[in-house]
């Protein structure tokens, strides 16, 4: 695939420039943890539930060791310390746990030696839980055909009984991927709300239990349709590596993961955020769940034609952190989007060029690619036609993930019509517009060619500005959707702390081990 | 079971609602497109866009809550129930009920030159994999093509001694179909041959409720063919038989 | 313009088929007139209005010819006639002609010498004043910006004064052609309806008055838009050249004149509309008028995939009469159609190479497109769409008269809002993909190419087929449309005869000439 | 003057509706389809789509002619009737009128992430060729982002002395803005601060009427821009001077 003469050599460059980047922060990473990587390893324990004025038990122990203890060892020291008392009887120390008031740091703390050997058969059973989900969506996708592009659309009526019901159509009606939107909010709660919810707003919570119900209706479905409907939900934000362990226990297939979108639009803290992104990551690679990128953001508050390279740059950057948590490129779901002004001449050349670029560079990567959003007017025709159009960007370039434009963008969360004409939308193109991909050629030198090659020019020199300022200082100076964040402002700085010398985390331990023994 | 239209949750009552004001776009324009939704029975519509689309002519697109429902059970549908026949379960009961050929006259009538759809019905070929009644064994089809005057269309009637006539109607600007679909029954009543034959009207726009309405045996709109009418018309035959 | 590698061989075989095809019906034509081309002499010598009963008065003559004269000699004869012995006063006489109860054919009659003599006065104030119509409407041509597409849509509302309301507003909006659609039933009317009307279904009255209405309207908004507005009406009928002479009285600056359209769709006879044909085209030329051609109609009954090559058989047989008719290739408005069914795979592909096919055979031909209709249902957002991906063909193919395709197809007859939608659509296209046509290049032998090769070749043989056969026998077989018609049927072959020896048509005569001069 | 919708002809009342149907598509969710369209006042409502889009739902298209029409001499708008100035006048203005900075605060406030509003309307490079508050002389623009707590805010437009607080708000499922902004009206009151202040709405669901009936001045939809906003708001702060 090569269409657009882009210059080898320059994407090399990017590469190495995002690779500094990346190792720049990897090592910052590596210095600290945060209490959603705490509360993630307890999850992965085996801890769960809410005590009696509705707060996570996770949260609680975690909170208890910030106060109580010396959180700087991680809390598996704290957990395994209670678990050898208790003789190893989780479920009766959670029982204990909720009902006293004690405190786990009254348990007689182990030595660091112990700490792993206590937790094994705890993490071990929800690790090969998870390994079971890894073998279940392949067997099931190795069962079923494939498409190159998957049909992705959201359900977001904040009830998670009428999320189904949304899903359910949608994939009958020919949906590949169910994104089922958070509330809003959701992402800058500290904590992650638990059980069956159905009242939220814009969205539902991501809960387990949510999870578990999408699930299990998402399975019922591609039984009978003999599609695997792939279940889609958002990590990014405070509790970033929870949901990822969530999601590996409930069999998700992709998750939303990135720093960059919750240091920019939510306004997280970027040390906490990037801490907790590795471990998510981490736990995403070990489960083969695909991430998704957020990098279509930045051209819904900056210009699509003159920052494009900003999107490509991230691209970049992302790809370097995911490697650095052991993702597989055909887990790297990089975001980019159609998002030019529908007035600006030749525009969809514009598209075309960007869309055929990611490709081209990222030739393993799911792409998922992002309909217009931020041109999207009332007028519900007009953008039926700008989702048409994107559709078919899609179907000349061949985008993995295809996030479907709704005609009430920008008016509400999607009404079932909406949802199923956007599908039919898709279809079409992809009916009629079958082998356009391999029938045409673009003009040597011509505006397609020359547009992809600019974009990647500005690229590279992005990525080497950063590279030299670091990636903090970037964020500072608000290199990507023109949005500066200082370093010790945001939310969630106050959850991160620097690791001790005996600092264990066992999840993420057992996790790196068996990534370099494979 | 009262329904309401559904948006994302049950009974929310979401509807879309698209028009034009013969007014320029401004505040007023919208506020009484507001108006209008409000008398419609729309729960704080909002207006999500709204366009001047001609001097003194504005468009808009509104988005609201409809307080209205229907009992679904209480509603009553004119419909045809039976289950169609297929082809060949059609030529057996000819041949089992009748000793001689059924005859089917079909025609776009008055000023209508439409013929895709009569053809569809009709035709050997046939349409969307149903083939057309000039294919059947025991019927006789007669297809007289478009622009066919309801004098001549009754004279044709006579001539074939015609047990079913198919009469065809797509253009129904100023309602056209209604005047001329009338004139065709009150032509053959002059006649005397209303009761003598099945009378089958079709059409983009045609129900089976609408053309009993209009004194039609019945009505066959889009997704219906050959079978659907031949099942119709035949069992029709029998049961006047009787 | 190559970028279909169409074999030039096979275009000539093409034409010099067609060519043949139309000598022999010209020779049929050459041998007789009709009573409409004997209406239309009377309304270029200025015979106008209608008697208390509404007759018109070319008819009320021509009949009375017909009845009580020897209609074979021509009208022209008789009206020449009566006008020497009153004097040459036509006022006088029409005045005479519609009180008294005398037949044109008690004037004694006029030599055959005399009769141009006599005549020439007359018709030549009407076609001075046609000539002075074409001047007028090049120098609006010149005076403004010309696009490559013209936007092309109609209006229907039934009423004169409520159509003009349409076509201000869709020319605001940025229509460069306003059609108005003829009331149905109006084209099997053996005369053309007097006055303003407002009162029509599915369509308004084409009259003479409605003409210059309308007209005087888009003059208006011409000038407000500094852009010439074109003004489009249908002769097609029984009437096509009384029809043409209106336009060119008028300044028309288009018609639907075609009569296979005539023969096909309306089951006029086709002794009939092959002569009239001819003179209303002569009419035309002579005018600087552009006929539209139906063949986009055989797709309507017929498959758009499986008889594609009807469309392009006929264009060349059209072009042929055309020629014949001293038409330039500039103003023949060839059709065609994007009608395959959405459902067929690569579909898209196949509409692209049709339509730069038909660009590239007749690349001096203002080629008149027409959207999808057959397979439009009442889904509108879905028309929508469908309609997009025209406007995209016409873009990446550089169409001339583009008429607009419209959500509500399938429902009704355009609403004023349907109108700007379509307008909307069609620029967005214009705007997003303005460079995409000369950006792309097609794969060698690859799909687009191997459809446009394979509908030329089977194009080659039906001419080849329709040459032998002639003509009359091959609209008798049904070759377009899948319609067939016998050449004694249909309406208005009583209103055909043979000329005399001494016929005279001294309009024709004297069109004739005025081309061998230039 | 009685104003109906216009499809093609004055008065027509022709529109177009959209719903979903939370039945089978069916004859029978057809007839409901109509029967809803009556109740909103559709003369011959037809159906012309209809489709499953979901086990259990179906999909429609109707137009029809609406009987309900709007008295459009009688239709008043809460509406800013003031002409915007530009932003030379405005600081001249402001200059005239008053010998220190105007404070303006705004932000996107509650759970709000959208600034995309806000910052069109205060940031120094502004939005679609309109310069932000930013760049005026004579105003002290502070722009908190987004995700503000109502607490929070109030807060800061003690600390900075606040003439004008704007809030921008994005998000109205399940009227989340409603609350969030009736909250601040209530906060600003608790603090005695509500008459000190010149309270100002903004969004894509915001119109002046809304924002007036939730307890503020004035209320600012899509296409305005910082212009209208200062004109508005100097205006007013002169006018409140006196
Ligand atoms: C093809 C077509 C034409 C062709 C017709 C060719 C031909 N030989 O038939 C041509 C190009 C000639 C044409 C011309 C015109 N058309 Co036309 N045409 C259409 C089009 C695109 C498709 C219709 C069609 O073929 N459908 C496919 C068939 C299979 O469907 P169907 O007819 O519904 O038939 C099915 C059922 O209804 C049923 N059925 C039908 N008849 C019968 C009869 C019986 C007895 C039974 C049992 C069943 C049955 O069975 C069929 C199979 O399921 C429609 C738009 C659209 N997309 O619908 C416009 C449309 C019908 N046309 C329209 C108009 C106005 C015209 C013109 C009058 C325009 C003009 N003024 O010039 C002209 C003149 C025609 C006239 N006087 O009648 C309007 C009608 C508006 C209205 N509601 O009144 C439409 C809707 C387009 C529009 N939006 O303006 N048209
Ligand atoms: C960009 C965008 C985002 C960006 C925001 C980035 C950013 N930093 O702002 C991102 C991607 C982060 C985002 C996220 C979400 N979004 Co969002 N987003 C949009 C989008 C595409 C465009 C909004 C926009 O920027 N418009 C352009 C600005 C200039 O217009 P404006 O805000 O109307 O501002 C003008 C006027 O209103 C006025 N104005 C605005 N504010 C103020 C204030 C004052 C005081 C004044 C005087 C004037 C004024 O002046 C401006 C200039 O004229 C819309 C869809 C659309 N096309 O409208 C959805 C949309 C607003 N988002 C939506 C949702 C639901 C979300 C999420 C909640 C989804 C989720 N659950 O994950 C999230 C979370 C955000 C949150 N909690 O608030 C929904 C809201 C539905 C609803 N009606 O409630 C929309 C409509 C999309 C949809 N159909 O679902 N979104
Ligand atoms: C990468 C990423 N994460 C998360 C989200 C959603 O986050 P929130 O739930 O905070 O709206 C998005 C939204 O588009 C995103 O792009
Ligand atoms: C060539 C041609 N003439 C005439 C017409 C319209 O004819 P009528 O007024 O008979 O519907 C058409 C319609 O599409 C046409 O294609």
């Amino acid at each position: 695939m090569n269409k657009l003469n882009l210059d080898e050599i320059k994407i090399a460059s990017c590469r190495k420039h995002a690779e500094g980047i990346a190792v720049d922060v990897q090592n910052f990473i590596n210095l600290h943890s945060t209490v959603s990587v705490e509360r993630t390893v307890l999850r992965l324990l085996g801890v769960d539930g809410v005590d009696d004025f509705g707060v996570p038990i996770p949260n609680k122990i975690v909170d208890d060791v910030f106060k109580n203890g010396d959180i700087t060892l991680g809390v598996s020291y704290y957990i395994a310390s209670a678990l050898k008392y208790l003789n190893n009887d989780l479920d009766n120390f959670i029982k204990i746990y909720i009902k006293e008031e004690k405190s786990i740091c009254d348990y007689p703390l182990v030595k660091k030696e112990e700490v792993d050997k206590i937790l094994r058969t705890h993490y071990q059973e929800y690790l090969s839980r998870i390994k079971n989900n890894k073998h279940i969506r392949d067997s099931y996708l190795s069962k079923h055909k494939r498409s190159i592009t998957d049909l992705y659309v959201i359900v977001a009526t904040g009830n998670i009984d009428e999320d189904v019901t949304q899903a359910v159509a949608a994939a009958k009606a020919g949906a590949d991927i169910i994104a089922v939107i958070r509330s809003t909010g959701q992402s800058l709660l500290d904590y992650v709300p638990y059980g069956k919810t159905t009242e939220g707003f814009g969205g539902t919570f991501a809960t387990q239990e949510n999870f578990r119900i999408m699930r299990l209706a998402l399975d019922r479905v591609s039984d009978e349709e003999g599609r695997y409907i792939k279940l889609v939900n958002y990590a990014s934000g405070l509790c970033m590596p929870e949901i990822a362990a969530m999601g590996a226990l409930e069999r998700l297939d992709m998750l939303l993961n990135d720093s960059m979108y919750g240091i920019i639009f939510r306004d997280i803290n970027m040390q906490r955020t990037f801490v907790d992104q590795y471990f998510s990551r981490l736990i995403n690679a070990y489960s083969g769940i695909i991430i998704n990128t957020g990098e279509d953001n930045y051209l819904t508050t900056s210009d699509a034609v003159t920052e494009a390279h900003t999107v490509l740059a991230s691209q970049f950057i992302n790809e370097a952190f995911a490697k650095k948590a052991h993702l597989d490129e055909s887990l790297m779901g990089l975001g980019h989007a159609f998002e030019i002004n529908p007035n600006v001449e030749d525009s969809f050349l514009y598209e075309l060029a960007q869309a055929e670029m990611a490709r081209e560079i990222f030739p393993n990567a799911p792409l998922k690619y992002m309909p217009p959003t931020k041109h999207i007017n009332g007028n519900i025709f007009r953008a039926y036609q700008q989702n048409a159009m994107f559709n078919m960007v899609t179907t000349l370039t061949n985008q993995s993930i295809h996030l479907l434009g709704m005609m009430t963008e920008a008016i509400h969360t999607p009404f079932m019509s909406d949802r199923f004409l956007a599908i039919k939308n898709a279809k079409m193109v992809q009916t009629t517009m079958k082998s356009f991909a391999s029938e045409i050629e673009f003009k040597e030198n011509g505006i397609v060619q020359k547009r992809a090659q600019s974009v990647l020019d500005e690229a590279v020199d992005l990525l080497k500005q950063i590279s030299t300022e670091g990636m903090f200082q970037s964020l500072e100076n608000g290199v990507f959707a023109e949005t500066k964040r200082p370093i010790n402002g945001g939310k969630g700085l106050d959850g991160v702390f620097k690791k001790s010398s005996n600092y264990i985390n066992v999840v993420s331990q057992r996790m790196e081990e068996s990534f370099n023994e494979s | 079971m009262k329904v309401k239209p559904y948006g994302d949750t049950l009974n929310d009552g979401k509807i879309q609602v698209s028009f034009t004001l013969p007014v320029e776009r401004s505040q007023k324009g919208i506020a009484a497109a507001k108006e209008i939704a409000k008398q419609m029975g729309l729960l704080d519509p909002v207006v999500v866009h709204a366009e001047a689309i001609g001097d003194g002519f504005s468009f808009y697109i509104l988005y609201g809550s409809l307080i209205h429902s229907v009992d679904y059970d209480k509603i009553q549908v004119e419909e045809i129930t039976q289950k169609a026949l297929s082809r060949k379960e059609i030529e057996t009961l000819i041949a089992k009920e009748f000793d001689r050929g059924i005859v089917f006259i079909g025609a776009s009538t008055g000023t209508d030159a439409h013929t895709v759809g009569i053809d569809a019905i009709m035709n050997m070929k046939g349409y969307a994999g149903h083939y057309g009644l000039e294919r059947y064994n025991g019927i006789e089809a007669f297809n007289l093509g478009s622009q066919v005057l309801n004098e001549e269309f009754v004279k044709m009637a006579i001539d074939k001694k015609a047990d079913v006539l198919l009469i065809s109607q797509t253009v129904t600007q100023k309602d056209v179909h209604l005047k001329n679909l009338v004139e065709l029954v009150e032509l053959l009543e002059a006649e005397g041959l209303r009761d003598k034959i099945i009378l089958i009207a079709g059409g983009a726009r045609i129900t089976h409720e609408l053309a009993k309405e209009l004194g039609y045996d019945a009505g066959f709109g889009p997704g219906n063919f050959a079978e659907d009418v031949a099942t119709f018309a035949i069992n029709e035959l029998i049961e006047r038989k009787q």
